[in-house]
């Protein structure tokens, strides 16, 4: 139920904003959405998985990248750059996961770095679409010829419409078999392997999905910039991802989500107000890493629940 | 303590605009922090400097500067300028410091119909076939100071040099600037890492190499470094270079910079009425040595003061017309746009020097007089 | 590339590697120990410089400079560990993550604040300001020798105090099994106010000797502190020697990897291609090394922790 | 052709020898009970046989099939279950969530990503029998956090159950429990004699000589016994090896 009140209030956003005269925070809001789908994709493999990849901005990257290099080779249609983008991130996951499950705790949390470095410099190198100042996309994907999403709401309805997909999605894999297993690999991985699951095999498709759909992220941020550059993929994006997931509640796929447009918010308002924004923004995290153990969501869910008593 | 007198300065000009005229939104998008944040202030307080000399007014509009810092990121850069432009109604653009930012918002900006004039990134695409009728450059197209250093390698008949820079669209400009002048032989071209700080590997390779002459192009933070430890290696090499030795760095390499050459369009000594009032308006509002992209921020204004005054306006098609017919005395003397939007003007050979206590650049030789950029032909406008 | 412009970048690599062994040592501590992950430990080094660009601003002798800014550096690790830090030990290291990358913030934005966002540099001491001859046109800093021979130095103080004091005894014993030594009668808080203490002053340590070498800005604790945790990965947390010896790895690897991936390009690719390909693989040979070092033996080369 | 069938095996750590060459069989539906002081390797050799550890060399044998080199999830799907010394419950889940997830591993589609888990009617009933088998029949929704060591015991077994191994290694399923919950798990025990295989390691000789139709004695790392339990309990060198008597 409140899942729904959510969605509502975000579809009544742009309407509502435009009213107030304050029309470019449907901009604003439509980045916060995407970043939105990576913290609840990094949610899934952090928060359920127990998997603590600090190289998420990669996936990201490599599917702002697929969608630029489609568009620089001539495809722009979302119908082919979206799923080629799940597709090179979901197979980089993939990949790099087969090397990382190897490893447990923070030579887990390394090894993804070090794969999210490599990406990075890889992409630099990639002078032929930019290198390190990147490449600047003339227009934004089509749907079959037709710029669905050219146009401010256009392309917010877009990214909510994705951030929906992708919370209810991963909401019923959750519930399903396959999320039990990667809860119960999370609490114990050798009592689940002495049940009978091959747990790197589970935790590799999941590993793979998020990757899939950061790759989704990446694609529309992609579209939202209008340009793609290695910058999607430095190891401070992937820092900030994991601070979105944990600052809104590493527990809950709703949480992360709000943690991601809470922070993406937090930094416009800040950054009108001063130019050392960054010393408030650490100050709030802070506050939020000592005092609400459970993230922001945790916290307030908990609060709610004292009201109601 | 540069914030806290750009400040004041700021406050004085509010004070200035008694009469109520129309306002002019002006978005300054500038690079503020980071190694080569001192490019960025320079340019900010050359503006500064000129727009409160004028009362706060351009073109008889009062002028609302909204300085926003792109902190060398193009993916924040594209956000801030749509914020400019979208959101805070910016009539004019002025920016960016560096050409990575500058091919990220140019896009954004133009097609929000605002003008997008440039104190200083010159990159090569926007000289030449990417030119655009709203879009101006009042400094120089990035290859045009590097390239003065290959004539003069060429004038003092070097055989064989090196080319260091970092691995971005400017550095490769760079090292193609060099090489359309220079005769000899490049022996090596030394890409490094952008904002790296440690040059041992390099220089290393440099001394091996053992060339006639090293060109470097390292701007900001990264050109300190440089320049310090290549006085601290030895190598005794001549150090010929552009946008690395100048008044923005001197203050942080002091001697080790002494005698080292810089390519410019504008030197403190260039005998003009206008220089002379810059150059001591400007230690006098803050306290230090202005550099070429001070003179460059400063500049914009004079030409954006006498544009807005001809066109009456900022709407793009009108203030484009007029800028393309700017023709007024300026801190490096007369100032017009060529064919491309981009400056048509006279290049110097620098070095610097020691005097008193201040560090500086001295103009030694002119290479190029009403020199147009090498790209000026690509463009249909 | 002749023999000798090799043994050159061979010692530019030990140089860094050392810079990098007295940051990795401090942090391989705090993490080994107390099994605390601190991402500010980056701004430690940063802040060290920063202190002593003020001191010597204020005092003008480097010797002076150096012993306020460890004094300063160690104060404020003990502000920090005792406002922040405590609070942390027992929570996961999630929770740790997201405290220290805000301090991250904080540190490095204060700086910006306090001194301006141009790089400021910090002068040599006189009596070491000079440089050696090495190769024909090329002379060696000798503050670069200064930094190695402190890095040696500290190497050599961390052993010993490891090895031989009672105080080294708890903290590979802390190691091991922290709740065990507490058990024992240690009084644990104050090993881990200890070892967090001599960890930011190291890191300070760290920052002073570099702050002639490299310019002093805001982000420079940045880059340093990715390379910091590759080595102590490689090393085997918690492990002092395992620092060392992986420190010296990193710094070679990448040092050799930056003159040397140009050259080794240009015999497979086009000059043009070489010469994006170079940097890319030069700057990624750290980070292979790590992921197989990793893939082979995942508790590092010298794991502290048993089994 | 026995169920389990061990030979040879060797383990080192360093300069101790934790297996030294031990060989045993556990025929179908046998209870070999396995007894010997603590760091006799009991728990070692559980591990090698469970597929945790793998032996520096031997052979193990399930079913007849090599196993030496299997990763353990191969072999809980070939039949072998297994309870763990410290018990190795899911603390966050309920006690049902804990048995269906056991069952989850040889349902037909154990990783099924469609469905709600929490309402799979099957697997919910093939918890509830392994509960109920252990006696925790009302206990299924208290979160295994909630339950008492003895219930936890009784839990883990029940998880080994819910798979219906043809295997089973209990690794001591009596260490620190009660009295009355020991006599209940020693009865669930007797029940399933017959019908599961069962390699049973306890120091509890109550519950050993109750349940075991065959003993083996293991004294670092060397099989010194194997016999009925009343030929072990009479044997002079068992006897010196656990009372410590000379000769």
């Amino acid at each position: 139920m409140r899942a729904a009140a959510v969605l509502l209030a975000l579809a009544a956003a742009p309407p509502v904003l435009e009213g107030l005269d304050a029309g470019f925070w449907v901009v604003t809001l439509s980045r916060a959405l995407i970043f939105a789908i990576a913290a609840m994709a990094l949610q899934f493999v952090l928060g359920r998985g127990g998997l603590v990849c600090f190289g998420f901005a990669a996936f990201m990257g490599i599917g702002a990248y697929a969608v630029g290099v489609a568009y620089a080779n001539g495809v722009e249609d979302a119908l082919v750059a979206f799923p080629l983008a799940m597709l090179a991130a979901g197979g980089f996951a993939a990949l790099t996961g087969l090397a990382a499950l190897r490893t447990r705790g923070v030579h887990f949390i390394m090894i993804t770095l070090a794969f999210g470095q490599m990406a990075y410099f890889a992409v630099t190198a990639l002078s032929a679409y930019g290198g390190d100042d990147g490449m600047t996309l003339w227009t934004r994907s089509t749907l079959g010829g037709f710029g669905w999403i050219e146009g401010r709401w256009p392309l917010y309805y877009a990214c909510l419409g994705a951030a929906a997909a992708t919370w209810a999605l991963l909401r019923a894999l959750g519930a399903s078999r396959f999320g039990r297993v990667i809860d119960g690999a999370r609490q114990n991985p050798g009592r689940m392997a002495a049940l009978g699951f091959d747990v790197r095999r589970a935790q590799l498709a999941a590993y793979a999905l998020s990757g899939a759909l950061g790759g989704l992220a990446g694609a529309l941020l992609a579209n939202h910039a209008e340009y793609v550059s290695p910058a999607y993929m430095s190891w401070h994006r992937s820092g900030e991802l994991i601070v979105m997931v944990v600052l809104g509640g590493a527990a809950s796929l709703g949480g992360a989500g709000f943690g991601a447009l809470v922070v993406v918010a937090l930094e416009e308002v800040l950054a009108g107000w001063t130019q050392h924004w960054r010393i408030a923004m650490g100050l709030i995290v802070l506050a939020v890493a000592l005092f609400a153990r459970d993230g922001l969501a945790g916290t307030l869910t908990g609060a709610l629940a004292r009201l109601r008593r | 303590m540069t914030a806290m007198k750009s400040l004041a300065l700021a406050a004085g000009l509010c004070a200035a605009t008694a009469a109520q005229a129309e306002t002019l939104d002006i978005g300054m998008l500038l690079t503020l922090s980071g190694p080569p944040a001192a490019l960025g202030q320079h340019i900010r307080n050359g503006f500064e400097l000129a727009l409160a000399e004028k009362g706060g007014k351009l073109g008889g509009f009062d002028v609302n500067l909204i300085v926003v810092d792109d902190e060398l990121k193009p993916d924040v850069a594209v956000g801030k300028a749509k914020a400019l432009v979208e959101r805070d109604g910016a009539d004019i653009v002025v920016g960016t410091v560096f050409s990575n930012v500058m091919m990220a918002v140019f896009k954004p900006v133009i097609e929000a119909g605002v003008v997008l004039v440039s104190p200083n990134a010159g990159p090569a695409p926007l000289a030449g076939k990417g030119c655009h009728p709203h879009y101006f450059n009042t400094a120089w197209q990035n290859d045009s100071n590097h390239e003065v250093l290959g004539q003069h390698a060429t004038n003092q008949g070097y055989k064989r040099i090196i080319l260091i820079a970092p691995n971005y669209q400017a550095g490769k400009d760079a090292m193609a600037g060099v090489k359309r002048y220079f005769n000899g032989e490049v022996v090596d071209e030394i890409f490094t890492q952008l904002g790296q700080l440690d040059f041992s590997a390099e220089l290393a390779r440099i001394a091996a190499a053992k060339p006639d002459a090293v060109y470097a192009f390292m701007p900001g933070g990264m050109g300190v470094n440089l320049v310090r430890q290549y006085d601290q290696a030895g190598v005794g090499l001549p150090f010929l270079s552009a946008f690395t030795v100048d008044e923005t760095t001197l203050p942080a390499t002091k001697d080790a910079a002494l005698g080292l050459y810089g390519g410019t369009q504008w030197t403190r000594d260039l005998d003009n009425p206008i220089n002379a009032a810059f150059v001591k308006g400007y230690e006098a509002a803050y306290g230090a040595a202005p550099s070429l992209y001070a003179s460059q921020g400063y500049d914009t204004a004079l030409i954006l003061d006498a544009a807005l005054t001809a066109a009456g306006g900022a709407e793009a098609d009108a203030l484009s017309a007029a800028l393309k017919a700017v023709a007024i005395p300026t801190t490096r003397g007369d100032f017009r746009f060529g064919a491309n939007n981009f400056p048509v003007q006279d290049y110097y050979l620098a070095q610097a020097v020691k005097e008193g206590d201040a560090y500086v650049m001295r103009k030694v030789a002119t290479i190029f007089e009403d020199h147009a950029d090498a790209y000026a032909a690509a463009c249909k406008m | 590339m002749s023999l000798t412009l090799l043994a050159v970048q061979a010692l530019n690599g030990l140089q860094l590697g050392l810079l990098l062994f007295l940051i990795a040592a401090g942090l391989t501590l705090v993490f080994g120990v107390m099994d605390f992950i601190n991402l500010a430990h980056g701004a430690q080094y940063m802040t060290g410089a920063y202190l002593a660009v003020f001191f010597y601003g204020h005092t003008g002798h480097f010797g002076a400079a150096l012993a306020l800014a460890l004094l300063a550096a160690l104060a404020l690790g003990l502000v920090l560990e005792a406002l922040v830090w405590r609070r942390l030990y027992d929570r996961p290291h999630l929770d740790q993550v997201l405290a220290t990358f805000g301090v991250i913030l904080i540190l490095t934005e204060g700086a910006r604040a306090l001194f301006g966002p141009s790089p400021l540099s910090l002068p040599r001491p006189e009596i070491l300001s000079g440089a050696v001859p090495l190769m024909a046109g090329l002379n060696y800093p000798v503050w670069r020798l200064a930094i190695i021979a402190a890095g040696l130095a500290a190497a050599l103080g961390l052993w010993l105090m490891v090895a031989r004091t009672r105080l080294g005894m708890q903290v590979r014993a802390g190691a091991d099994d922290a709740a065990m030594i507490g058990a024992l009668g240690v009084d644990v808080a104050r090993l881990f106010r200890a070892v967090f203490g001599l960890g930011a002053m190291l890191a300070g340590f760290a920052g002073v000797m570099a702050a002639p070498v490299l310019a002093v800005e805001p982000d420079m604790g940045d880059g340093v502190l990715i390379l910091a945790f590759v080595v102590i990965v490689i090393g085997g947390v918690g492990s002092i020697r395992g620092a060392f010896i992986a420190a010296l790895m990193v710094g070679l690897v990448d040092t050799l990897g930056r003159s040397l991936s140009t050259d080794v390009a240009r015999l497979f690719l086009s000059p043009a291609a070489a010469n994006d390909a170079g940097p890319a693989v030069a700057s990624m040979l750290v980070y292979v090394l790590m992921a197989a070092v990793l893939f082979a033996r995942p508790q590092g080369l010298f794991p502290a922790r048993a089994g | 052709m026995s169920v389990l069938a061990v030979e040879g095996l060797r383990k080192r750590f360093g300069a101790l020898a934790a297996t030294d060459g031990v060989s045993l069989t556990v025929a179908p539906g046998e209870v070999h009970a396995l007894i010997g002081p603590n760091g006799a390797g009991k728990t070692t050799l559980i591990a090698q046989i469970a597929g945790a550890l793998t032996p520096d060399a031997g052979a193990i044998r399930l079913m007849g099939r090599d196993v030496t080199r299997a990763p353990a999830h191969a072999r809980a799907r070939a039949g072998l279950a297994r309870t763990f010394q410290i018990s190795a419950t899911f603390l966050d889940m309920t006690a049902r969530e804990n048995a269906a997830l056991a069952a989850q591993a040889f349902a037909r589609r154990p990783l099924n990503p469609f469905g709600v888990v929490a309402r799979d009617r099957a697997l919910n009933a093939a918890a509830e029998a392994a509960l109920a088998q252990v006696g925790l029949a009302g206990r299924g929704d208290m979160r295994a956090r909630a339950l008492s060591h003895g219930e936890r015991r009784a839990l883990e077994l029940a998880m080994a159950l819910a798979g219906r191994p043809r295997l089973l290694l209990l690794d001591e399923p009596m260490a620190g429990v009660g009295r009355s919950e020991t006599h209940r798990l020693t009865e669930t025990l007797q029940a399933l004699r017959g019908t599961v295989a069962m390699l049973l390691v306890e120091h509890d000789m109550g519950a050993v000589f109750a349940l075991a139709d065959r003993v083996s004695v293991l004294v670092a790392g060397r099989v010194i016994a194997t016999g009925a339990p009343e030929a072990i309990r009479a044997d002079p060198a068992v006897r010196a090896a656990y009372l410590g008597e000379d000769g």
